[in-house]
């Protein structure tokens, strides 16, 4: 299978891990990800207001690169990239005056071939023909649990993983459509896939306090607690996340966390992909294992079952 | 602007209600339509389409309970089948199947059918007026004047 | 203090302009308060989601822009998941935010953080916050 | 055709229906415009044509004109057809040359266009003239009444309704699916806002069903199918086997205490156990053991027959088949009641995860003295007593988005005597009511909530609930109050969910059988919002209780009595009459091809062996028209609304 894959711009700076462990992932399960031709940030944020449209011009163009180029399918890791691409193909799918407007900004950019320098212009319009897909998703539906359990090369039986949804996997539900925002299945469903035991908390889908992070940190500090505190509660040995700023509150802040919440003694943060390398057989040290602030190595520890089975 | 004419074969118990709703509820929608009640939209026979497309409607619309509710059973899928076999006869004819528009709407559906009169209006309007080929229909068309 | 109601043009415009933006019907919040209880950042607020939605419906414009709730949204919808009358609150702040933009300056621009705090944040959170935050 | 033979003398008459039709359509102009039309010899407006006045209008100007046809353009026939059709059998014309032509909810009510509205006036109203030129005259067929109800549903609703038509003089056929009638009624602890014992005042009324020489009592039973017409109902009960004989049965219990099969206890919503023999409660009836084949090891000696060997009287019989009862009867009594939404549709308050998240009938048992903890509050989990309780309402009720956009008007007040009540038991316990708006609007009913906050300290607090998740042996419940803007969270030891009121489970089949209408969310569909609101608008049936919608206890009876009241008026009638619109074939055109034949879903055609052509039973036909579309000859034309007419109708409307 060939198939486009989004990465994102977080993924090609600060967590690699994100992108490789799931480049590794995919190729065990015979998946070959394209990256389509100069793509760029997807802009992080869907505009919300019916005037912001520019913002959609860039996830458009993107998903145009991926249709020019024969795919009908992009799969993303990232959520934030995921929602933007996501709820922008359904506007420009749904709402005929968004979709002429975007058309209209993008019918004259210009995409130069790195290789033969051919300038390409004039765009055919894009009305939202690829379909876009979280990397749990396409997981699920187009791979299939069955194949990921054939190719399983370590046992993770034992191991209870939080699955961490965050907010906009599953959120807003009418554009998104991904699973019941309070009830979701699709996290669980792939850790139990890959072997794992999924932790059921309440907080599994509550805000980890997203971009204040930045500006209002001591609220981030206290959402991401309670996230960790409650998939603490519930047994888990780590949480996993598919979002790098998800990530980098639950991670990079625990230090925070920490000094303000005595009573936290700290959970390791690892991206879904990592175990789904891991269980798929990956080594180690190509986890990225680096890029955690709180040692994650704990988690990815030869045969863990067997220590419970005895 | 055209205005296009659109008759509507209403069954009482479902789409005729409903319009009767819409009246109550004051929903503002177009006038091109005009509306004959008949008891159950299996009672529109394509000859009664046909003649009203060649009296002048640009389209017709047929309202019907939805599936599983008809007030006679099963009289809407009497009527699905035969729209159904009937669309490719109007092609023959000239006449654009997208003309032809067969709806569920209930009688709580007040909304939906000031809201589908509107849309079918629109769409029509889109396809501009009817030109028939009178001879081909007249001969179609055998009832008494 | 007694807030005087008008049923003036500038109240009704601040509405229509606020439905228009957010594509949302304002009016069709029953003051359930659900987004509050639900909304991980109401404890920093000084003015509850429901409570915004309600000065709107009153067309009290200038209440609505001092707000601090404006920028501590983080836009996680967890309220728009939990609406009863399905409406996406976030969308409501953002076209109050977007009223805001040519009157203020930057809730938060980016002279806001240091250099060795830029290099650690990971890109998307930038990008975000200052869609968000910034003109 | 022959119609045009003689020229008829048609009147038409433009309603300004006050301002509700002359503001928007220009009634005079179509009087005007309609007095030359053919056909036409009368033609005025008037401001109220349904008030006395415009009704002996109508009756005068019949006689001194001579009028043999008659257009009325006003507003839908479904409102004041019968008025008019009265009005011209009292001048001595046949109703059926009455015709309304709606220029007001299709017209006046949805344009605003005056000029446009007026067009379009006319076009309809010529419309009506063109078909009534064709109108014959007509007399109602004739049919008999089987003076003999079914009531389908052994709720407080089905008991009332069975136990007035019964009063009345008439047999009733009492059909209920579960072994014992009683209903969610019986479920229930105390009663708002009197708290009376919910037991103590159903069961005089059950046993009085149970004793009462003209209703026969089906339990265990349910209805198979349906056929016929008002009047002339032919029912099939398909009787499921109980496997004990109810005559044979002396209660003795033995069989029950050797069953080795342990089930939850549906009567007490599985919060406790009983066997695969079982009682439902000890006042059942009719009195009777039951055999649920579902989780009975396997109806086999050889497999366990433990109770078949205890019981003394013979009773138990494993070969038991389901058999079919029919009956004619005249009338339809609907009663199916309603259940409770699922508490798995509510992903944010825990779904089905937390055991002590109850919904508000399990509440019920808990506080029942009958029920699983014999009147003491106790939480499902650990037995415990529940030092605070918080209580949610609209649990999935008023939510347009993804649950149920109406209020399910009962659970204001069972949530006010719910936490009333756990007041009175534990003392010293909390209770919080989370709520949108309290409406108490009933006979007693605000003076009752006050009460619970008065004087029980019940803390009202106005928000809805967002969250509600397990921390250790905690619930977490995130709300707020809007009323001073904060956000609370609650630690509470059990939560009651005041859950929505649906259709009841598994009636839409039943409900396809009897052809009977039901609205957007399943209830039953009443023929008149305001004036008919215990009436099918199918003939013959009739509504009762919570199957039509949420509504508490009081309002049930009464509907039950009212729709009983309206059997009565149907079997007080001599004779029924049945439309005489129906769909009759044309000897001379009829090849006898069977077309129509195979388009009756009444069964009201067939063909005549010996002369070769259709022939209809007239009562039978409901005038559907199917038949008449289907007809290549043109033989089966429909009375009043021949092809002909349709044709002339659509002349009318469309050439200009």
């Amino acid at each position: 299978m060939r198939i486009h894959y989004y990465p994102g711009c977080t993924l090609k700076t600060k967590n690699t891990a994100l992108d490789i462990s799931t480049r590794e992932a995919m190729k065990r399960l015979d998946v070959e990800l394209v990256e389509p031709e100069g793509w760029s940030c997807c802009g992080a944020e869907y505009p919300l207001t019916e005037e912001k449209i520019a913002g959609l011009a860039a996830p458009i163009r993107t998903l145009r690169q991926v249709r020019d180029e024969g795919g009908d399918v992009v799969v993303t890791t990232c959520s934030f990239c995921f929602a933007v691409l996501k709820r922008a193909n359904k506007a420009i799918k749904d709402d005929p005056i968004k979709r002429k407007r975007i058309n209209a900004y993008l019918r004259d950019d210009i995409q130069i071939d790195p290789l033969t320098k051919e300038r390409t212009t004039d765009f055919e319009d894009y009305n939202g023909e690829v379909q876009v897909l979280h990397l749990l998703e396409y997981l699920r539906d187009k791979v299939g649990y069955p194949k990921i359990r054939e190719r399983i090369k370590r046992d993770l039986r034992g191991l209870a993983i939080a699955p961490y949804y965050g907010c906009r996997l599953l959120r807003p539900k009418k554009e998104m459509a991904v699973d019941e925002p309070d009830s979701p299945r699709l996290f669980e469903e792939f850790l139990e896939a890959v072997g794992c035991a999924a932790v059921d908390y309440p907080f599994k889908q509550e805000c980890c306090g997203s971009y204040l992070s930045v500006s209002l940190p001591a609220a981030a500090t206290e959402a991401s607690y309670r996230v960790l505190r409650s998939a603490r509660m519930g047994g888990a040995k780590a949480v996993a996340v598919t979002c790098p700023l998800c990530f980098y509150n639950l991670d990079h802040r625990q230090e925070a966390i920490k000094e303000t919440f005595l009573d936290f003694p700290g959970l390791p943060v690892v991206f879904f992909t990592q175990i789904l390398a891991w269980a798929l057989g990956v080594e180690r040290s190509v986890l990225g294992l680096g890029e955690h602030r709180v040692p994650a190595d704990g988690v990815f520890v030869e045969n863990p079952a067997t220590e419970v089975r005895t | 602007m055209f205005e296009p004419q659109i008759m509507c074969f209403l069954c009482k118990w479902c789409t005729s209600s409903a319009a009767d709703s819409a009246g109550t509820s004051r929903l503002h929608h177009t006038p091109n339509t005009i509306n004959m009640r008949v008891m159950c939209s299996s009672r529109v026979d394509p000859q009664h389409i046909l003649y009203a497309f060649k009296e002048g409607a640009d389209g017709v619309f047929i309202g019907g309970c939805h599936p599983g509710d008809c007030h006679y059973v099963e009289g809407n899928y009497k009527t699905l089948r035969r729209i159904a076999l009937f669309k490719p006869m109007l092609q023959d004819l000239g006449i654009d199947p997208k003309r032809l528009r067969l709806e569920w709407i209930s009688a709580a559906e007040g909304k939906k059918y000031a809201e589908t009169m509107d849309e079918f209006t629109e769409q029509i309007r889109a396809l501009g007026p009817l030109h028939l080929n009178e001879k081909a229909l007249v001969q179609e068309v055998v009832k008494d004047e | 203090m007694r807030v005087k109601l008008k049923a003036g043009r500038d109240q009704r415009k601040f509405i229509a302009r606020i439905e228009e933006l957010s594509g949302e019907n304002v009016f069709a919040c029953y003051q359930c308060g659900r987004c509050s209880a639900g909304c991980p950042m109401a404890s920093e607020m000084d003015l509850l989601p429901n409570q915004i939605i309600r000065l709107v419906q009153m067309g009290l414009e200038d209440e609505v822009l001092r707000s601090k709730t404006l920028f501590l949204c983080a836009s996680c919808f967890t309220c728009e998941s939990r609406c009863p009358k399905g409406i996406d609150m976030a969308r409501v702040m953002e076209a109050v935010r977007h009223i805001l933009d040519p009157k203020g300056k930057d809730a938060f621009g980016p002279g806001e953080i240091s250099p060795e705090l830029a290099q650690e944040l990971p890109q998307q959170v930038l990008v975000s916050l200052f869609r968000k935050f910034s003109k | 055709m022959t119609a045009k033979a003689k020229e008829k003398r048609i009147g038409l008459f433009v309603c300004h229906c006050g301002v509700n039709i002359a503001s928007v359509v220009d009634v005079e102009k179509v009087a005007e415009v309609l007095k030359d039309y053919p056909g036409v010899t009368f033609s005025t407006d008037y401001v109220y044509m349904c008030s006395d006045p415009g009704q002996q209008m109508v009756i005068d100007t019949i006689k001194e004109k001579h009028l043999d046809g008659i257009i009325i353009a006003a507003c839908s026939p479904t409102l004041h057809e019968k008025t008019f059709q009265e009005a011209a059998r009292l001048a001595g014309l046949n109703p059926y040359q009455i015709e309304i032509a709606n220029i007001r909810e299709q017209d006046s009510w949805v344009h605003t266009d005056k000029e446009k509205a007026t067009k379009k006036a006319i076009r309809i109203v010529k419309s009506h003239v063109a078909k009534a030129r064709l109108n014959e005259n007509l007399d109602p067929i004739k049919v008999d009444v089987t003076r003999r109800a079914l009531v389908i549903g052994g709720g407080v609703s089905g008991l009332q309704a069975a136990l007035d038509i019964a009063d009345h003089g008439y047999e009733v056929i009492l059909v209920e699916k579960n072994p014992s009638i009683g209903g969610k009624m019986i479920q229930l602890s105390e009663t708002f806002p009197t708290l009376d014992c919910s037991q103590c005042i159903l069961t005089p009324k059950m046993v009085e069903v149970s004793r009462h020489p003209r209703i026969k009592l089906l339990t265990y039973h349910e209805v198979d199918s349906i056929s016929g017409f008002v009047g002339n109902f032919k029912v099939r009960i398909k009787k499921n086997p109980r496997y004990v004989d109810e005559t044979l049965c002396n209660l003795c219990g033995e069989c029950e205490k050797v069953c080795p099969q342990v089930v939850p206890d549906e009567f007490n919503m599985g919060l406790s156990f009983r066997k695969a023999i079982y009682m439902p409660f000890p006042q059942a009836i009719p009195g009777t053991y039951t055999l649920d084949a579902e989780h009975c090891l396997g109806l086999n000696p050889v497999r366990c027959g433990k109770c078949k060997d205890v019981c003394d009287k013979k009773a138990i019989d494993y070969d038991m088949k389901e058999t079919i009862v029919e009956e004619e009867v005249g009338a339809v009594v609907v009663a199916t009641g309603y259940d409770l939404y699922t508490m798995q549709a509510l992903g944010e308050y825990g779904g089905e995860k937390y055991e002590d998240v109850v919904n508000g009938l399990e509440f019920e048992r808990i506080l029942s003295a009958s029920g699983p903890t014999g009147g003491t509050i106790r939480r499902p989990s650990d037995g415990k007593i529940p030092k605070s309780v918080v209580f949610v309402q609209c649990s999935g009720s008023r939510d347009t988005e993804k649950h149920l956009p109406y209020c399910s008007k009962i659970c204001c007040m069972y949530t006010a005597k719910h936490a009333m009540m756990y007041r009175h038991r534990v003392p010293d316990g909390q209770a919080i009511v989370f709520y949108i708006d309290v409406r108490a609007g009933g006979k007693a009913f605000d003076e009752f909530y006050m009460r619970t906050v008065e004087e029980d300290k019940v803390l009202y607090i106005r928000g809805k609930v967002s969250k509600i998740f397990k921390e250790g042996d905690k619930l977490i419940v995130w709300g707020v109050d809007t009323l001073t803007g904060k956000k609370v969270e609650v630690e509470a030891d059990m939560v009651v969910l005041a859950m929505a009121m649906v259709k009841a489970d598994g009636v839409q089949d039943l409900l396809r059988k009897l052809k009977i209408a039901t609205d957007i969310h399943g209830f039953l569909a009443e023929a008149h919002p305001k004036l008919r609101p215990v009436e099918s608008l199918n003939a013959g049936f009739y509504l009762a209780g919570c199957a039509h919608g949420p509504k508490d206890i009081p309002e049930t009876v009464a509907q039950a009595s009212a729709a009983a009241a309206k059997v009565g008026n149907l079997f007080a009638q001599k004779e029924l009459v049945h439309e005489p619109t129906v769909v009759p074939v044309n000897d001379e055109l009829c090849s006898g091809c069977g077309i129509c034949i195979s388009m009756c879903p009444y069964s009201a055609r067939s063909l005549d062996p010996v002369r070769g052509v259709a022939v209809v039973n007239e009562i039978l036909c409901e005038g559907c028209g199917a038949c008449a579309a289907a007809c290549p000859a043109g033989a089966a034309q429909q009375r009043n609304q021949t092809d002909s007419q349709i044709f002339s109708m659509l002349r009318a409307m469309l050439r200009e």
